[in-house]
């Protein structure tokens, strides 16, 4: 049946979009986690 | 001195400093560029008739001081009163009694020396501007040049024509930022002259310049700006050539020169 | 009267400098030109298409020559210094809008008088008889994309790739104006009555006014640092 | 910050459960449309999608207003993170609405007004983006916030010239009306909540990012300009 399909590439493509958008905040805020990490530990070695 | 918004500004200008004696007056400016601090907590006032020179290292932010002064930019925060205007919100009158003049000589390449100043004279509302324009000519050494075009003038040329443009309006204050770059010895002498004149009619002048020599010599009082921060400011009588000479390599870490 | 006089002085400069080069207008007369020659070959307009396309290919000449006048209005200031010395003058922020626009909008004219007799010898197209009614909407149009691209120019000016960052921020916001200076064109070159396209004019109008208001507003920002 | 972080994680979770009814209500409770046929499914996804693009839009737009007025980095913050998300939310509007037009009109797109203007808001707010890129550290804030002001007054505007423009010529496909039952709009009311929640979490997430990412900014340049004026003093 086409219209499942068209139904199926609809909903499948909006959720790919939000999960890479979801994926790509999470994974920013991961890496400035690691940055503040980072500089935590810096800023302990020198006091 | 005689068109009637110069006496009126000069009236504001009296009102003002009835208040306090201060002609320039900066507190706490602090500019940031982005999240990299330019300048901290700056104050600095100077009385009419003060000649301030300030000295600093390249990046020590003389150059963003001065644009902040004379409202080109805005500080982050901290306040300016130039003449007792609020460089935030008075921005166009404060601009009718300033003077800038920096190695950028704001001219337009394609016009002749008469029709930058004719251009200038109309957004300043310049009485009587053909005399004026003439009389100014005639101040810096440029009568016969006129009609020239800019673009053949050569580097002191321009640098004399944007004196002339920058005193058109006879304003009470001049803002100088780094006026001696690209000028050869004669005229550096020819600008010094200039200088002194402005100096001895009373007005106020900050300029901000790397040669130390040249700067002492005109200059009634002395400052130097290191990353941003006002490190030192002395009155001339206090300061012997040599002595300072060697303050200034200590507070900002360069190495003297060969002379 | 001050204001004025004031704002005059910056289309007086802006003029006079111009005038001694004629940079900006030949270049855009002959990039108005090209855009006519290319489209015509682009196109192929025989007689039978023509008057259906002719209003589109005008406006799509006037808008990219119109840009490259935009791009140099503040980058040329910016380039040469000289846009300290204009901010220094005492003169509100508006009037250093008012003046640069003016200015923009006198040079696409020049070139879209060239750019109409060019149509008129190339395409046999009389434009005399629809003179009144094409010229308020060329007016209107083109005080609209001057206004829009006044503020732009001056933004683009300090960005990176001025000139591709210029044209991207011009053309979105421009589209109600293209629609509707081309439709209008259109129907006037049809032999419509001017009854036919006050709908358009009044979308040009509404255009014209709206953002003249949000330059008014927010132009002083732009131009602080 | 723990309270913050407990509130986030119910609020994650109720979003969770609100899509997942919503994927119920969609495919299960509501009945297929006679016309259509299963395709108007689609129809809640692109909907609430529209609707939230438009008012992530607005929420720029307000910002943006406010950080010319306060001056507030935050407002900045708020106008460039909506934006994002309404990028988002309008490209999935872009990419169902013609999924949808291609089996029930026959094309993939009209240049009808609400799809050009929609084209178009999706045009704007990504140089709106792209001028955040390009434009320089002191002007970033305020010249994407008179973009922002700009693009937004200009919708209204554009959306009347389109329709102006379409009226003219004659219109080659018209679309059907939908006739809509009780426990459809059921649906559209549960799918529009379940967005609207899932909106409102990732534009909390993106500007906590923002936050988190202008602090380390701001960590990182005040140690350096420690460093820096340190090791001036050592060499003076």
């Amino acid at each position: 049946m086409a219209g499942t399909l068209y139904l199926f590439a609809a909903f499948g493509i909006t959720w790919l979009i939000i999960f890479i958008y979801i994926f790509s905040i999470s994974r920013r805020q991961k890496t400035l986690e690691r940055q503040i990490e980072k500089i935590s530990k810096t800023l302990g070695d020198h006091s | 001195m005689d068109s009637s918004w110069q006496r009126q500004s000069c009236q504001s200008v009296r009102q003002s400093m009835s208040k306090d004696n201060y002609i320039i007056e900066a507190r706490g400016l602090v500019k940031k560029f982005g999240f990299k601090t330019v300048l901290r907590k700056i104050d600095l006032s100077l009385k009419k008739g003060d000649f301030l020179a300030l000295f600093g290292p390249n990046g020590a932010g003389k150059t963003t001081l001065i644009q902040i002064l004379c409202s080109l930019m805005l500080p982050t925060s901290g306040n300016v009163w130039i003449a007792g205007f609020d460089a935030g919100y008075d921005r166009e009158a404060l601009h009718k009694v300033i003077g800038v003049i920096s190695h950028n000589t704001f001219l337009y390449n394609n016009l002749s020396a008469y029709e930058n100043l004719k251009f200038y004279g109309r957004m300043y509302k310049v009485k009587n501007l053909r005399e004026r324009i003439e009389e100014v000519m005639g101040l810096v050494g440029l009568r016969g040049y006129m009609n020239d075009h800019v673009q053949t003038f050569s580097r002191g040329m321009q640098q004399r024509l944007s004196v002339a443009r920058a005193i058109i309006h006879d304003p009470l204050i001049f803002f100088l930022d780094e006026p001696f770059t690209g000028l050869d010895q004669h005229g550096v002498e020819d600008f010094k002259q200039i200088l002194k004149k402005f100096r001895d009619q009373g007005k106020t002048i900050v300029m901000t310049s790397h040669d130390l020599d040249r700067g002492l010599e005109l200059c009634t009082q002395a400052a130097i700006l290191k990353s941003g921060n006002l490190v030192y400011k002395e009155d001339i009588s206090k300061i012997i050539q040599d002595d300072f000479k060697e303050v200034y390599f200590k507070l900002t870490g360069e190495q003297a020169l060969p002379v | 009267m001050t204001f004025i006089q004031k704002v005059w002085a910056i289309v007086w400069k802006d003029i006079t400098s111009e005038l001694r080069t004629k940079e900006i207008l030949l270049s855009m007369c002959l990039f108005s030109f090209l855009v006519l020659i290319i489209f015509n070959f682009a196109l192929d307009t025989g007689l039978k298409n023509l008057r259906e396309n002719i209003s589109g290919i005008l406006w799509v000449a006037f808008i990219f020559s119109g840009l490259m006048g935009l791009g140099r209005s503040f980058g040329v200031e910016r380039d040469r210094g000289t846009l300290h010395g204009l901010l220094l003058c005492p003169i509100s922020p508006w009037g250093i809008y008012l003046g640069k626009m003016i200015g923009t909008f006198i040079f696409m004219v020049v070139m879209e008088i060239f750019t109409l007799s060019i149509v008129t010898v190339l395409y046999n197209i009389n434009v005399i008889p629809f003179l009144l009614p094409l010229g308020l909407i060329i007016f209107l149009g083109t005080l609209g994309f001057a206004t829009i691209g006044t503020i732009f120019s001056a933004m683009s000016a300090t960005t990176k790739a001025r000139d591709v960052m210029l044209s991207i921020l011009v053309f979105p916001i421009s589209v109600p104006m293209i629609i509707a200076s081309v439709k209008a064109t259109g129907i006037i070159l049809w032999g419509g009555a001017i009854q036919e396209i006050y709908s358009w004019l009044k979308i040009l109008i509404a255009f014209d006014l709206v953002f003249l208001l949000l330059a008014y507003l927010t132009f002083g920002f732009i131009i602080e640092e | 910050m723990t309270h913050n972080r407990a509130f986030l994680k119910i609020f994650q979770f109720v979003t969770f459960f609100m899509m997942l009814l919503a994927l119920y209500a969609i495919f299960v409770y509501a009945p297929v449309e006679k016309s259509m046929g299963i395709v108007q499914k689609i129809f809640y996804l692109h909907v609430p999608s529209a609707f939230l693009a438009f008012f992530a839009f607005f929420i720029t737009f307000i910002a943006s207003i406010l950080y010319l007025y306060k001056r507030n980095h935050r407002w900045d913050m708020i106008a460039f993170s909506s934006a994002e998300i309404g990028v988002i939310f309008c490209t999935i509007v872009l990419i169902t609405g013609p999924i949808w037009a291609k089996p029930i009109w026959n094309v993939w797109w009209t240049w009808d007004p609400r799809l050009t203007t929609t084209l178009i808001l999706w045009f704007i707010y990504v140089v709106y983006l792209m001028l955040r890129r390009v434009a320089g550290e002191n002007q970033r804030s305020t010249f994407s916030a008179v973009f922002g002001i700009f693009g937004f007054i200009n919708v209204p505007i554009t959306f009347l010239a389109i329709r102006l423009w379409r009226t003219i010529h004659p219109l080659v496909i018209t679309g059907k009306g939908i006739s809509i039952s009780t426990p459809m709009t059921h649906t559209l009311i549960i799918a529009s909540v379940a967005f609207f929640l899932l909106f409102l979490l990732l534009l909390i997430n993106r500007i906590v990012l923002e936050k988190m990412r202008f602090k380390v900014e701001e960590i990182r340049a005040f140690i350096e300009d420690k460093i820096h004026l340190e090791h001036e003093k050592q060499g003076g």
